[in-house]
């Protein structure tokens, strides 16, 4: 399949995300730049971490009404696969792509740790290949991870099954001390209602070999192979997902 | 202020003694010139003659350094030294200070040195992959320490993480004697082909110079240069110029920005505007390519109105570089900084006539022989005296000392004391992951980065026990590079070479400038016998307060090589049932020891003795047994003394216990928590035993199993029971709990 | 010419979480200042304006605001227009 | 009881770079606001008071404002007091 990496002027990410889907995953991806439109022709595209113009005035506002996000947009409503990865979540919501925002973590200081998430559902393109209640480690890093979103937004994704991941303890159990950064519900990652784009704080990307950060990020990238797989590279069709066992 | 005089007007004697200049010099300037400066040449002369820029008052000692080696791919004098890592690669690293911008501003001081030392590094033509933070505060219950702290590590944080370069390790330490003067150390290190290093030599007659990043501002007139060239007391308050701002969004532009042109053939020199901005850079390229330049003021961009040839001169604004560029290249440098929304222009232009024009409103406001300032600057032999009460310092009477009637509280006392516990709440505000190549994250003895491609990987650290410097200011910095070099060897790498950096105080005090040189002779000893060149480093002195200075403090960062990434090893126990050995030999030194001044409040005494010998032999054996797969882990025994070394490979990973019997032979205390050197901790799995006592035999290496890795307390003998998962949390957490008071 | 100075005041909506708020609070109330029963931390932002009338400013930053300077989603804004500096 | 709303506004100091305000100016040229001849971004910060008379409330958050909410080396800080909810 085909990837493609968007780069805005302070992700830093990028190539992280690209070294996990062309070197481990042996995928085809390429840079897309911020003030393209063309997506050429990816089947996933990802916005990845960093600094996208320095968070200044708010994480994600600014690269938003970047260019390429018009083409993101419109991938997205074709059915095509978004993947956002820390400030890509943040770009994703800001955009109006997910629901609800990421604000400064409630610690108001930056975190860097290996974080146990689990995955809330295996009906995304993007957890598959994963089994509902199965546990991730991964790592995360950001100083506004914090997700909020409006009671009636939080019920509706709760509802329609849109949290995707939660962080939890070693022994996957939802408690406080497991979240980072103060997040509503502990809520890690979310889908929008299609399904097909999503949004999460821990970096799958930078857990792609046992030797720096563990092998976890595989099962949601591997993931996205699969569903790539079965819905045959270009084709831009909504996403049916048949849940996992 | 100074600079509101008319442009290109020759100035006086007193002008030129608020610019910090001595009769003396200004006499030499009168002789230079034949003839009054202008207040902007003036300006020129006071950065350029600086402590900070001209190092007047260290050159002469440096030299004395060892500087080269076969892996040497540039030694001091650029912006940064490299050194061969293979595959033709080269790895180019800096340390550098920031300690008064720090103590005046915190959070931005910080900030913008890492972004000054970044800058130093992609100036070369090198990526940079890695950071390290070596930071020395005042005493946890000083009433501005918790402030400061709070400040610096978030600030150091900002940049790192905003600029997308993990921070992988460094260190903290508090002590008194920083009450006033905190240390802010800041060390990058890049990748770069080892052909394609770029270096800061004007040449080529009609050349342009091309200013590009950011626009000029007020920042930090007289900032670096003259506030790191000066003792500091209330009335610095008073000339603290406009604190620098850190944009890390406009740095990673540019260090993208130029790394693309660095593909190209366009560029001729490059170098960032760091202390003294325009005036430094323009005149370090021009002395080092002996050529002249001529600048034309009126080109360069500017963030605020009304500013004067003498502000645009000496501005330190962030996030500037200067670049000479092939003739006929202008539009294509232009083209590259405009896809990164970057400013390229061109303000002057290389000659062959040595000198250095400035111009601004159609007067030539400097016409400056650039040797003048350079190589011709003031170089001082300052007188250097023991201070005489070092020696009752050094003395002291152990049996004095009542032994602990608790041993396990002592030990815990350590765990949880401000030097000892852990630094996770520091680190943990640092992204350590981004590039994706860390392998060894901070926490244990060194970190460890894969090199992108290659199966190889360096080793990173940064050591100094200032309290041994203030104690045998000789026998403390040798100290600095063999832990440096112990703590490489102790994830399994070969080390290959240093860049210091020299804190001192005041260096016209003779017992200062007595630290200083003793200093330079013990890292010079070392790094000799260690066969580790130091190839890069910057000297901050004038770091005293109201006549106070602080401890010596040459901070070393050394750079090691891993073969084969896979040999890397960590601290921590693996497996119960697993050997623990104690390599080096353990003698009844307690001087100077983390256990006397904490338990005691005593920090007097003679540091440690070392044998290099020893030392050389112990890192052979050491690579030898991790190549061949012997260990399964290792940490070097440092601060806190055996006891604690053990309690770290415990209270860290996968937190196992050990139980440990320990031949008695000398007082309990000092057996426990003296801190002799030389001496790692190994374990290993058993059948491997004989192998590793054969090794160890041949290459003459003390060599005693000291127990085995079991249970979920550490037990020492009748001496100490520490049941691990409790010191666990007091020793996480032992930092935050101070500093949130 | 004289130009417009733009005052955006820029709030976090009632009923989100404000966590910055919370903390400044708490921090407030470690340094004894008991009487801060709440705060919420928001966004000034200045901007000179050249070359728009005052009436088409209004609606101008407004739209600012809708585009770039609040997310609707979390917060609220208000505008001021005043004399500029020139 | 009515409460003091304190309004506090915290702003970058002139001539102290202001690298939010140059990159939200360069955001709005980009979105065709080319209006904008000058951003400044600070912050805004809302604080209900109880118990505290009007005179008595100015000094106390002054304090505030040095002590924490503003950073005096590189920021400016006006505050106003007006009526609160209760
Ligand atoms: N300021 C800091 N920033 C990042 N890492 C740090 C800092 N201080 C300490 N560390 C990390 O904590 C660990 C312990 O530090 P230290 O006690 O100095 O190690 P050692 O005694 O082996 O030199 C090391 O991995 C070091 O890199
Ligand atoms: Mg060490």
């Amino acid at each position: 399949m085909r990837w493609g990496v968007i780069v805005f002027p302070g992700s830093l990410d990028d190539r992280d995300a690209l070294r996990a889907t062309e070197r481990v995953l042996g995928d085809e991806a390429v840079p897309l730049w911020h003030k393209d439109r063309d997506l050429h022709g990816v089947d996933c595209v990802v916005l990845p971490g960093g600094f996208s113009y320095g968070d200044y005035l708010r994480c994600g506002a600014m690269a938003k009404v970047s260019p390429i996000m018009e083409g993101v947009r419109a991938h997205a409503d074709a059915g095509g696969l978004v993947l956002g990865i820390c400030n890509g979540f943040q770009i994703l919501c800001e955009a109006g792509l997910l629901p609800g925002a990421l604000v400064r973590n409630r610690s108001l200081s930056f975190v860097c740790d290996i974080v146990t998430v689990r995955v809330e559902t295996s009906d995304t393109p993007f957890t598959m290949g994963c089994r509902a209640g199965e546990l991730l480690n991964l790592p995360i890093k950001h100083g506004e991870g914090c997700y909020v979103a409006d009671e009636k937004t939080l019920a509706e994704i709760e509802s329609e099954r849109r949290i995707v991941f939660r962080y939890t303890d070693r022994g996957g159990r939802v408690v406080p001390e497991a979240n980072p950064n103060g997040a509503l519900a502990n809520v890690a990652g979310v889908c929008n209602a299609g399904r097909n784009v999503l949004g999460l704080m821990p970096h799958p990307e930078h857990a792609v070999e046992r030797l720096t950060g563990g092998e976890d990020g595989l099962r949601i990238l591997r993931s996205v192979q699969l569903w790539c797989g079965q819905h045959g590279a270009g084709e831009r069709s909504a996403p049916t997902v048949v849940s996992g066992p | 202020m100074i600079a509101t005089a008319p442009a290109g007007q020759p100035v006086a004697a007193d002008a030129a003694a608020e610019h910090g200049l001595t009769p003396e010099e200004w006499s030499a300037i009168l002789e230079l010139l034949g003839r009054p400066p202008t207040l902007e040449e003036l300006g020129v002369f006071a950065v350029m003659w600086s402590e900070h820029c001209s190092y007047k008052s260290s050159r002469v000692h440096l030299r004395q350094l060892p500087t080269t080696g076969p892996q040497v791919l540039q030694g001091p004098g650029e912006n940064a030294g490299a050194v061969d890592i293979g595959g033709g690669l080269a790895a180019v690293f800096k340390i550098e200070s920031h300690n008064h911008p720090s103590f005046i501003e915190p959070f931005q001081g910080a900030a913008t040195g890492v972004g000054g030392i970044l800058r130093d590094i992609f100036t070369m033509g090198a990526r940079p992959i890695a950071i390290l933070d070596s930071l020395r505060f005042g005493a946890p219950d000083h009433p501005r320490t918790p402030y400061l702290v709070k400040g610096v590590v978030a600030g150091v944080g900002h940049y790192g993480n905003c600029i997308g370069v993990p921070t992988v390790g460094g260190e903290l330490h508090f002590d008194a004697g920083y009450d006033q003067n905190v240390l802010v150390n800041a060390f990058t290190i890049g990748i770069a082909p080892r052909d394609r290093l770029f270096r800061a030599r004007a040449a080529g007659t009609g050349n342009p110079v091309i200013y590009v990043g950011a626009r000029t501002g007020r920042d930090g007139i007289h900032g670096a240069s003259l506030l790191a060239s000066a003792s500091f007391d209330a009335a610095a308050a008073q000339k603290r110029p406009a604190v620098q701002v850190g944009d890390p969004f406009t740095e990673k532009l540019l260090l993208e920005a130029c790394l693309e042109l660095m593909q190209t053939d366009h560029i001729v020199a490059i170098q960032d505007m760091g202390a003294a901005g325009l005036t430094s850079s323009s005149l370090e390229m021009a002395g080092r390519g002996g050529a002249g330049i001529v600048l034309d003021l009126d080109a360069v961009p500017l963030r605020e109105t009304g500013m004067v040839p003498y502000e645009i001169l000496l501005s330190e604004s962030q996030e500037r570089m200067l670049l000479v560029a092939r003739a006929g290249s202008e539009a294509a440098v232009q083209a590259v900084f405009a896809r990164w929304d970057l400013e390229a222009v061109v303000i002057g232009r290389v000659t062959d006539d040595g000198l250095f024009h400035a111009r601004w409103h159609g007067t030539e406001v400097c016409t400056l022989p650039v040797s003048a300032l350079t190589e011709r600057a003031p170089v001082y032999r300052r007188p250097a005296e023991e201070s005489a009460a070092l020696e009752a310092l050094q003395h002291f009477d152990v049996n004095r000392v009542p032994e602990p009637v608790d041993c396990t509280h002592a030990l815990l006392t350590l765990l949880e004391s401000p030097n000892l516990c852990a630094r996770d709440w520091v680190f943990r505000q640092y992204d350590q992951l981004v590039g994706g190549n860390t392998v060894v994250r901070p926490g244990a003895d060194a970190a460890v980065v894969r090199l992108e491609g290659t199966r190889r990987a360096l080793a990173l650290t940064v050591d100094c026990n200032s309290r041994y410097c203030k104690l045998d200011p000789y026998l403390g910095a040798m100290l600095a590079v063999v832990e440096a070099a112990r703590n490489l060897v102790a994830v399994g790498a070969r080390p290959l070479a240093v860049s210091d950096c020299l804190n001192y105080g005041n260096p016209e005090r003779p017992d200062v400038m007595w630290q200083f040189q003793q200093g330079i002779h013990g890292i010079r000893d070392a790094c000799v016998a260690l066969g580790t060149p130091v190839v890069s480093g910057n000297v901050s002195f004038y770091n005293e307060t109201d006549g106070r200075s602080i401890p010596p403090t040459p901070t070393i960062a050394m750079v090691g090589l891993l073969d084969d990434v896979e040999t890397f090893l960590t601290p921590w126990w693996k497996a119960e049932g697993d050997l623990i050995v104690l390599l080096g030999r353990s003698r009844e030194e307690l001087g100077g020891s983390e256990y006397l001044a904490v338990l005691h409040g005593i920090e007097r005494g003679i540091p440690p003795w070392i044998d290099l010998d020893a030392e050389k032999r112990l890192h052979r054996f050491c690579l030898v047994a991790s190549q061949e797969r012997l260990l399964r882990s290792a940490h070097d025994v440092a601060e806190g003394g055996l006891a604690v070394a053990l309690a770290e490979c415990s209270l860290g990973g996968p937190g196992l216990g050990a139980r440990i019997t320990l031949e008695q032979g000398m007082r309990a205390d000092a057996l426990l928590f003296g801190e002799s050197q030389s001496r790692m901790l190994v374990s290993l799995r058993r059948r491997h035993l004989g192998r590793l006592r054969d090794l160890a035999r041949r290459e003459d290496v003390p060599f005693t199993v000291l127990g085995e890795v079991r249970g979920s307390s550490l037990v020492i003998g009748d001496l100490i029971d520490l049941p691990v998962e409790a010191a666990r949390a007091r020793w996480r957490h032992a930092l935050e709990r101070r500093l949130s008071g | 010419m004289g130009g417009i100075l733009a005052r955006v005041y820029v709030t976090p909506k009632r009923g989100i979480l404000d966590p910055q708020g919370k903390a400044v609070q708490h921090s407030l109330h470690v340094l004894g200042f008991g009487e801060v029963a709440d705060v919420r931390v928001g966004k000034y932002i200045e901007m000179q304006l050249r070359d728009v009338a005052g009436d088409a400013a209004m609606a101008r930053v407004r739209q600012m605001c809708e585009r770039l300077l609040a997310n609707g989603v979390i917060e609220d804004f208000r505008v001021e227009l005043g004399e500029g500096r020139s």
